[in-house]
């Protein structure tokens, strides 16, 4: 491999990884921070994509309009299924929550099917991103990958601060330690946690919407980034966001190279890295230091 | 301020509060006694909200408000310590007052960040600590500044003093004259019942689930008889 | 009521050998289909239920001790059950041995994905080698006999035989968790689901137990595995795909973790619902054809009024008489 | 008398990824037999449902649904290879009647081969052949394969390169990735690194989708072409967009194919489902075609299974597709068209293999 | 002089930076009470952790009985007859007290192989709870689920399973800590009684108990032994006065 090919893998690994940290990001919040199991996390992004396919022909060119409108229902949708399914969860064993959630995909997979149907849809990239860059000779890179990566570092960074250094974050975390002394602090813990939900919900689905331009709206599509979400968050250190980065980052190395240079099995690769990953630091490897 | 009458709680199906009336006025220390398992934790909680009595009611500040989440129960102005502490062990020091920080009631602002760092000046030097790598006495002292933070009316202690050594029990001590003088009523319960009644106005006596004994506090001191009779000091 | 209660799951097992005789194939089938699952999910309940250790990469075992069942198996004359049996137990057994070593410094949640990475990777193996057929799966030619000396005494080809052969590996498997249960081990493994730092203090080498109870539970589930092996006489790479782990997981929740019956009572009532749910002669065709929205919808409802899986509403019951 | 209706049982994906084949495939049948009168070989058709889920681990216990439970004449399905392989097995030891109506592993006509196993669609080797065939008809010389790493995609590779060799090309790598992986970017950097003559893909659904944006976003297509299966431009136009434009393919169906026979299917379908046909509900169509060739010559008596499977050999079928006759191991033996993506059509320019049979390698009938 | 069962010698433990427990050297010996006190944060917790196994030494030396058990991994420390309990109360909640007694029992009679056996009719490991939950005063409280006990009573449960091990050296981080007077009396006595025959560590901020049951007391603040002495010595010790006990004692 040469240097420039070297140079385009990298950058095609680095792509991936912020792709998948923005898929993950809504992942860390309600799994990660709030500590519920989903499964339906894959759902919430498909739901995303199925938004920006239905909404993006009547905003148009107004792209960034719609991912506001779009991302704003799910949070609506997201508060409402808190209420729904996972308020009285939260003191039960945390398993039932994966039972719970786990019959959603059934639902919203069969609710899809019936109101969208079961094609394949592609998404077209607004005017204004469509273009793309030349990239050694014989490639071009797509202006939308761009935009996508630099969407991934701003929500990436927002849901740090948020987490990390509002008193909105703090009360989140203190929540999945000790709901009862949350309250007795004055806190509504509720209203809190669903307000939460619907923003890891709208932060699923707006992944979705972004991605959809680039990966096309398919039945399913939910499933297939599931587990994939799940290993970046654990990799990273659960509720760790810096940590989600760097994993997400290391899958897109490891993926990347591994279909290289290893076609056959590389399959394995981001396995074989969770496994090393958690053998060497059980706790991954941001955990926080308490 | 606080007035509780005929409260009757069960938990599963042991009836643990008996008919249990207390009445704290504002600005007033009130010490609740015990044996172990025999009610005041369970009091405490009924007035929180973190278990409804069956009869009885709860009033505060003359309105009723027997039953109401805990979270409602804190805004109007009553800070918890509760036993075995209920620090955050997933925040720092820091978050954990951060966290917490609010205005009073009546928008007063008399404990910031700043002095209950002063008050406990072995957490200034933990900031950046998590609340599970505390010691037990760091966690308690922690908690009780968390429940200043809010600013409350009424300050719940539920085995404040817990696992603090004896020089930061005397600054406890000293702390509840303090927010006593300022105006702050307070609860609590505490083992060593020869404080308790050295720094509270009123005090009861718990027994099964009952009020057995109840009147001043210095007045309690002197029945040595019944104190030894009912906590055995 | 106690004295009924006690006995019921030796009730249960005379009825279901009597069954065979009153079932019309494809419901000898389906009772069929269910022990098996009992075996795989009972498996995994001496994993979650009983020591607290979730694990979603059960199925690489169960997936293995087919797999192992059917390479096994010569071409051209049927496998014998002495030793096929032995050897998928043992395959599942010697992989969970490692598996069961390295995952078991994680804790929580990592342990649940440290458990998936190792399914998945077997997964893989399978499925992208030649080794284990690629993704079409690999067929058994012939099924197991038990033949002894020149003398065939059970041929699974017969349906009846595989029945009661997997009736007794329910029933085996049901009774050894039971005793483990019942046993000093198995207090231990509770109190190590409760409260692994008081045990370690108490004295007990607690990564030793749970390592035991992870090779046990893959044992069964190979042997889980085994049976589907020679019931279907096909295996897929599939079967170790972390949806099946997750499949077997439901089960036991929905039937109420921290019970043996749970476990039986799930897979029954999985397996059931399903089939109810997606057989148009019952729900009519419409239905039918939307048997996992139904699905979803039960499965929701179960989790919203029984907190406790399917065996808390069985013990609700059983208390309130 | 009056004979009691013959039971048709589908065993199709009605729920997943593939959702939207099975319901072509189940629409195509029924459009035949309704074209019938509702009968077939004089008797009325029962239909039996079972989601298959795509599930090969559930398929023998889905499958048995229909041959034990149901106890039906013929099963008609599915779309996914391992779980007709699990459906082939259980065929094979009831001697149920199967008919396949899309899933293309190569076993079920090869080493898997039956009397009573039928299929009416393709072999993954086909249309990997057919294209071959027309890559090294164009002249190039090197070229590159690329798919998912499972059967369907390695046995529609090894048809391409055996036909890209034989006319003279050399296959120089070959690319996958694990199913259902659709990040290509890697792998799209790598052709764009080796420069071949010819990019041959095999992918199908979302990940087609994906695939041909990718390959068009990357600036790969307009300096090396890409050709595939059909299944790469197979219903998934309308999502592909500008990014297909001009793609060649081969299968054994088109859009454009002005037939009689073509032209009032693709209409009486319209008219039927308001919707346009496609491949799947050929295959779903010729299903029932078949099985009605084979229940003439037996005049609708399901138990004569030996002269029905034989009848249904030695048919002719006229398909929407044109006239295929089957191989002796019951594969189609048919034309295969070349293909150009034009608009939202994959239109024909003629025809790239005659009457090709799959070799059926290891098939002992 | 009565035989040494346990000591440490350079015990040191580092958290990043700070050093919790810095150079420690002590010893515990049968037939007497080592009471361990010291300012909030001072380690007290942190050595038994170490000496008891529940967290590695970043230094020092840890014997039982002459032998060096530094390395050895807490359960074989804890059969070797080295029992704990714990500052936060560590039991299991949803069992009953009985049970919770019992585990700790039965893990001098593990033999996990016998299958064959029914945990529930092991007679020894049931005397042995029995004992331990009269002990400590709770054995009216033995069928009721352990998560249902008020605060002091599972501080009382705490110290029965400590017991329940059948240790020979005690470390007991504050088992004192939210129990009334009562059963203040209750558990000095029942420390009096095990005297003989055991060595007791004692972490307690309860001033008057320590004075009350101490054979010698250690004082450590900020990770280090400012002093150790009889209870006569370190009651008048200023050093310690200033430190620590604050002039009321
Ligand atoms: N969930 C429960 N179910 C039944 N009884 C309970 C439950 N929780 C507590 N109890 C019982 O209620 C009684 C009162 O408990 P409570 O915690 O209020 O006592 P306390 O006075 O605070 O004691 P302590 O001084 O030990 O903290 C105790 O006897 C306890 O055993
Ligand atoms: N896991 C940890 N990580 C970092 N610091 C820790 C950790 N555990 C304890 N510490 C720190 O080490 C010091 C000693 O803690 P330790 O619990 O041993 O104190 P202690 O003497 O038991 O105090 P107390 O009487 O309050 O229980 C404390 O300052 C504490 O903050
Ligand atoms: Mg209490
Ligand atoms: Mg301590």
């Amino acid at each position: 491999m040469d240097l420039a090919t070297f140079a385009v893998q990298c950058l095609n690994a680095v792509q991936y990884g912020l792709l998948l940290f923005l898929v993950a990001s809504g992942l860390t919040l309600i799994f990660g921070i709030m500590g519920i199991i989903n499964l339906a996390h894959g759902s919430f992004y498909m739901l995303g994509a199925y938004l920006a396919f239905s909404l993006s022909p009547l905003f148009g060119p107004h792209f960034v309009t719609m991912l506001v409108c779009g991302t704003l229902l799910a949070a609506l949708f997201g508060y409402l299924l808190e209420w729904a399914f996972f308020s009285y969860l939260y003191q039960r064993d945390h398993l039932q929550q994966v039972l719970m959630t786990w019959a959603l995909i059934l639902v919203f997979e069969e609710l899809r099917s019936m109101l969208v149907g079961n094609d394949v849809h592609g998404v077209k990239p607004p005017e204004w991103l469509a273009g793309t860059v030349a990239l050694g000779e014989l490639m071009t890179y797509p202006v939308y990958r761009l935009f996508a990566s630099a969407a991934c570092l701003l929500i990436g960074a927002a849901l740090w601060f948020t987490v990390n250094r509002t008193r909105l974050g703090m009360m989140i975390r203190a929540g999945a330690s000790n709901r009862d002394m949350v309250r007795g602090l004055g806190i509504p813990i509720t209203r809190l946690y669903r307000t939460v939900f619907a923003g890891g919900v709208a932060l699923a689905a707006l992944a979705g919407m972004i991605a959809a331009p680039m990966s096309s709206v398919y039945p399913g599509m939910g499933g297939h980034v599931l587990i994939v979400c799940f290993v970046v968050v654990v990799i990273g250190g659960i509720g760790s966001i810096p940590g989600a980065l760097i994993a997400a980052l290391l899958v897109g190395f490891v993926d990347t190279f591994g279909k290289v240079f290893f076609a056959e099995l590389s399959g394995i690769g981001v396995y074989l890295l969770m496994a090393v990953i958690l053998v060497w630091r059980p706790e991954g490897l941001m955990k926080r230091g308490y | 301020m606080l007035q509780v009458e005929g409260l009757n709680t069960y938990l599963g199906d042991s009836h643990i509060l008996r008919g249990v009336d207390v009445s704290l006025p504002a600005g007033t220390a009130l010490g609740l006694m015990g044996r172990n398992g025999m009610g005041k934790t369970t009091l405490i909680r009924s007035v929180m909200g973190y278990v409804k009595p069956r009869a009885g009611t709860v009033r505060w500040q003359g309105a009723e408000c027997t039953g109401q989440a805990p979270e409602r129960m804190a805004r109007r102005g009553i800070g918890y310590v509760p036993e075995g502490r209920g620090i955050f062990p997933n925040l720092s020091v820091r978050e954990n007052l951060v966290m917490s920080a609010r205005a009073g009631v009546n928008g007063q602002r008399d404990w910031t960040y700043e002095r209950v760092l002063e008050t406990f000046p072995r957490l200034a030097e933990r900031l950046d600590h998590g609340g599970q790598q505390l010691s037990g006495g760091e966690q308690q002292m922690l908690s009780i500044g968390r429940a200043l933070m809010t600013n409350p009316l009424l300050m719940i202690l539920d085995e404040a003093t817990e696992g603090l050594a004896p020089l930061v029990v005397a600054e406890i001590w000293r702390v509840i004259a303090l927010i006593r003088d300022s105006g702050i009523s307070t609860l609590i319960v505490d083992r060593n019942a020869r404080q308790v009644l050295a720094h509270t106005d009123q005090a009861v006596v718990m027994e099964k689930g009952r009020i057995v004994l109840a009147g001043p506090s210095a007045q309690l001191a002197e029945d040595t008889e019944a104190l030894h009779q009912l906590l055995g000091v | 009521m106690t004295a009924l209660n006690r006995w019921l799951p030796l009730i249960a097992a005379l009825l279901l050998a009597a069954l065979p005789t009153v079932l019309s194939s494809y419901l000898q089938d389906l009772v069929l289909r269910i022990m098996v699952l009992a075996v795989f999910a009972l498996s995994l309940e001496l994993l979650v239920g009983t020591t607290g250790l979730v694990s979603l990469g059960h199925a690489a075992f169960y997936g293995i001790g087919a797999y192992a069942t059917v390479k096994l198996s010569p071409e051209s004359e049927p496998g014998n059950l002495l030793i096929l049996v032995p050897a998928a137990m043992a395959a599942a057994g010697v992989y969970a041995a490692a598996v069961g070593a390295l995952s078991l410094r994680t804790k929580g949640v990592y342990f649940i994905m440290v458990t998936l990475a190792f399914a998945q990777m077997a997964y893989f193996v399978v499925h992208d080698t030649k080794f284990g057929g690629g993704t079409d799966g690999i067929y058994l030619n012939l099924r197991p006999v038990l033949a002894l000396g020149g003398h065939e005494f059970i041929n699974l080809d017969d349906k009846r035989s595989m029945y009661w052969l997997a009736l007794a590996a329910l029933v085996l498997t049901y009774a050894a968790l039971a005793l483990i249960r019942r046993a000093r081990f198995g207090h231990a493994l509770a109190g190590i689901r409760v409260n692994e730092q008081r045990m370690r203090a108490a004295g007990f080498a607690t990564t030793l137990y749970k390592w035991a109870a992870f090779v046990v539970a893959g044992m069964l589930a190979g042997l889980a595995g085994f049976l589907v092996a020679a019931k279907d006489g096909f295996v897929n790479p599939e079967m170790l795909s972390w949806h099946e782990s997750g499949a077997v997981l439901l089960v036991i929740i929905l039937g109420g973790l921290g019970h043996l019956r749970g476990a039986v009572i799930g897979a029954v009532s999985f397996v059931l619902l399903k089939e109810a749910l997606s057989t148009p002669a019952l729900v009519g065709n419409l239905l039918a054809e939307r048997w996992q929205l139904t699905l979803g919808l039960a499965v929701m409802a179960c989790v919203a009024l029984m907190p406790k899986g399917l065996i808390g509403l069985a013990q609700r019951k059983g208390a309130g008489s | 008398a009056q004979q009691a209706p013959l039971k048709v049982g589908f065993m199709l994906p009605y729920t997943g990824t593939f959702a939207a084949l099975g319901d072509a495939i189940e629409k195509g049948f029924k459009l035949h037999v309704d074209e019938q009168g509702g009968k077939l070989g004089g008797r009325a058709i029962q239909y039996f449902k079972v989601d298959d889920e795509s599930e090969p681990s559930k398929a023998t216990d889905n499958v048995n649904k229909l041959i034990k439970r149901d106890q039906v004449d013929v099963i008609v399905g599915t779309v996914h290879s391992g779980v007709a392989l699990a459906m082939a097995r259980a065929a094979k030891e009831s001697n149920t009647l199967l008919i396949v109506p899309n899933a293309g592993a190569d076993a079920i006509t090869g080493p898997l081969c039956a009397p009573n196993i039928f299929r009416t669609s393709f072999s993954n080797w086909q249309p990997g052949y057919a294209t071959g065939v027309i890559a090294a008809q164009k002249g190039y010389k090197k070229a590159m394969t690329i798919t998912w790493n499972y059967a369907a995609g390695t046995e529609t590779v090894k048809g391409f390169t055996e036909a890209f060799e034989k006319g003279g090309g050399k296959v120089v790598k070959d690319l996958s990735l694990p199913f259902p992986n659709v990040e290509f970017q890697a792998l799209l950097t790598e052709i764009a690194a080796q420069k071949p003559d010819v990019v041959f893909a095999f992918f199908a659904g979302g990940g087609a989708v994906k695939f041909v944006k990718d390959y068009d976003a990357a600036g790969l297509r307009k300096t090396v072409p890409l050709m595939g299966s059909g299944f790469l431009t197979d219903g998934t136009l309308q999502a592909q967009g500008a990014a297909a434009q001009g793609l060649i393919t081969s299968l054994h169906y088109a859009d454009g194919i002005e037939t009689p026979r073509n032209n009032a299917f693709r209409n009486k379908y319209a008219v039927t489902y308001k919707a346009n046909p496609d491949v799947y509900a050929v295959q779903g169509y010729d299903a029932a075609q078949l099985l009605a060739a084979g229940l003439a010559a037996v005049k609708g008596d399901a138990s004569k299974k030996a002269e029905l499977q034989a009848a249904m050999n030695k048919a002719t079928i006229d398909s929407p597709r044109g006239k295929f006759t089957l191989s002796p191991q019951r594969n189609p033996t048919q034309d295969f068209y070349v293909r150009e993506v034009k608009g939202e059509y994959n239109v024909t320019s003629g025809i790239a293999v005659k009457a090709l049979a799959d070799p059926g390698r290891g098939c002992k009938l | 002089m009565s035989e040494v069962l346990l000591q440490c010698q350079g015990l040191t433990r580092r958290f990043g930076g700070l050093a919790a427990v810095n150079d420690v050297s002590l010893d515990f010996r049968i037939g007497e009470v080592h009471a361990v006190i010291g300012t909030n944060g001072a380690g007290k917790s942190t050595l038994i952790n170490m000496l008891s196994g529940e967290m590695p030494a970043s230094a020092g030396r840890i014997e039982l009985q002459g032998a060096d058990i530094t390395a050895m991994p807490q359960p074989k420390r804890a059969r070797a007859g080295v029992g704990r309990s714990y500052q936060r109360t560590t039991i299991f909640p949803e069992f009953t007290v009985f049970e919770n007694a019992r585990l700790c029992a039965q893990a001098a009679f593990a033999r996990p192989w016998a299958l064959w056996q029914s945990a529930s009719a092991c007679a020894d490991t049931g005397t042995i709870a029995h004992e331990a939950l009269e002990a400590a005063g709770l054995a009216d409280a033995a069928q009721r689920p352990a998560c249902t006990l008020s605060h002091g009573a599972k501080r009382q449960l705490e110290i029965a399973m400590c017991l329940a091990t059948r240790p020979r050296v005690l470390l007991l981080d504050e088992p004192l800590a939210g129990m009334g007077a009562e059963e203040t009396d209750r558990m000095l006595a029942l420390l009096e009684r095990l005297k003989p025959g055991h060595a007791i560590a004692l972490v307690e901020h309860d001033m008057d108990a320590v004075f009350r049951i101490a054979e010698r007391i250690t004082v450590m603040v900020n990770g280090q032994v400012i002093a150790t002495g009889s209870p006569d010595a370190i009651r008048t010790d200023r050093q310690v006065q200033i430190a620590y006990l604050g002039d009321q004692h």
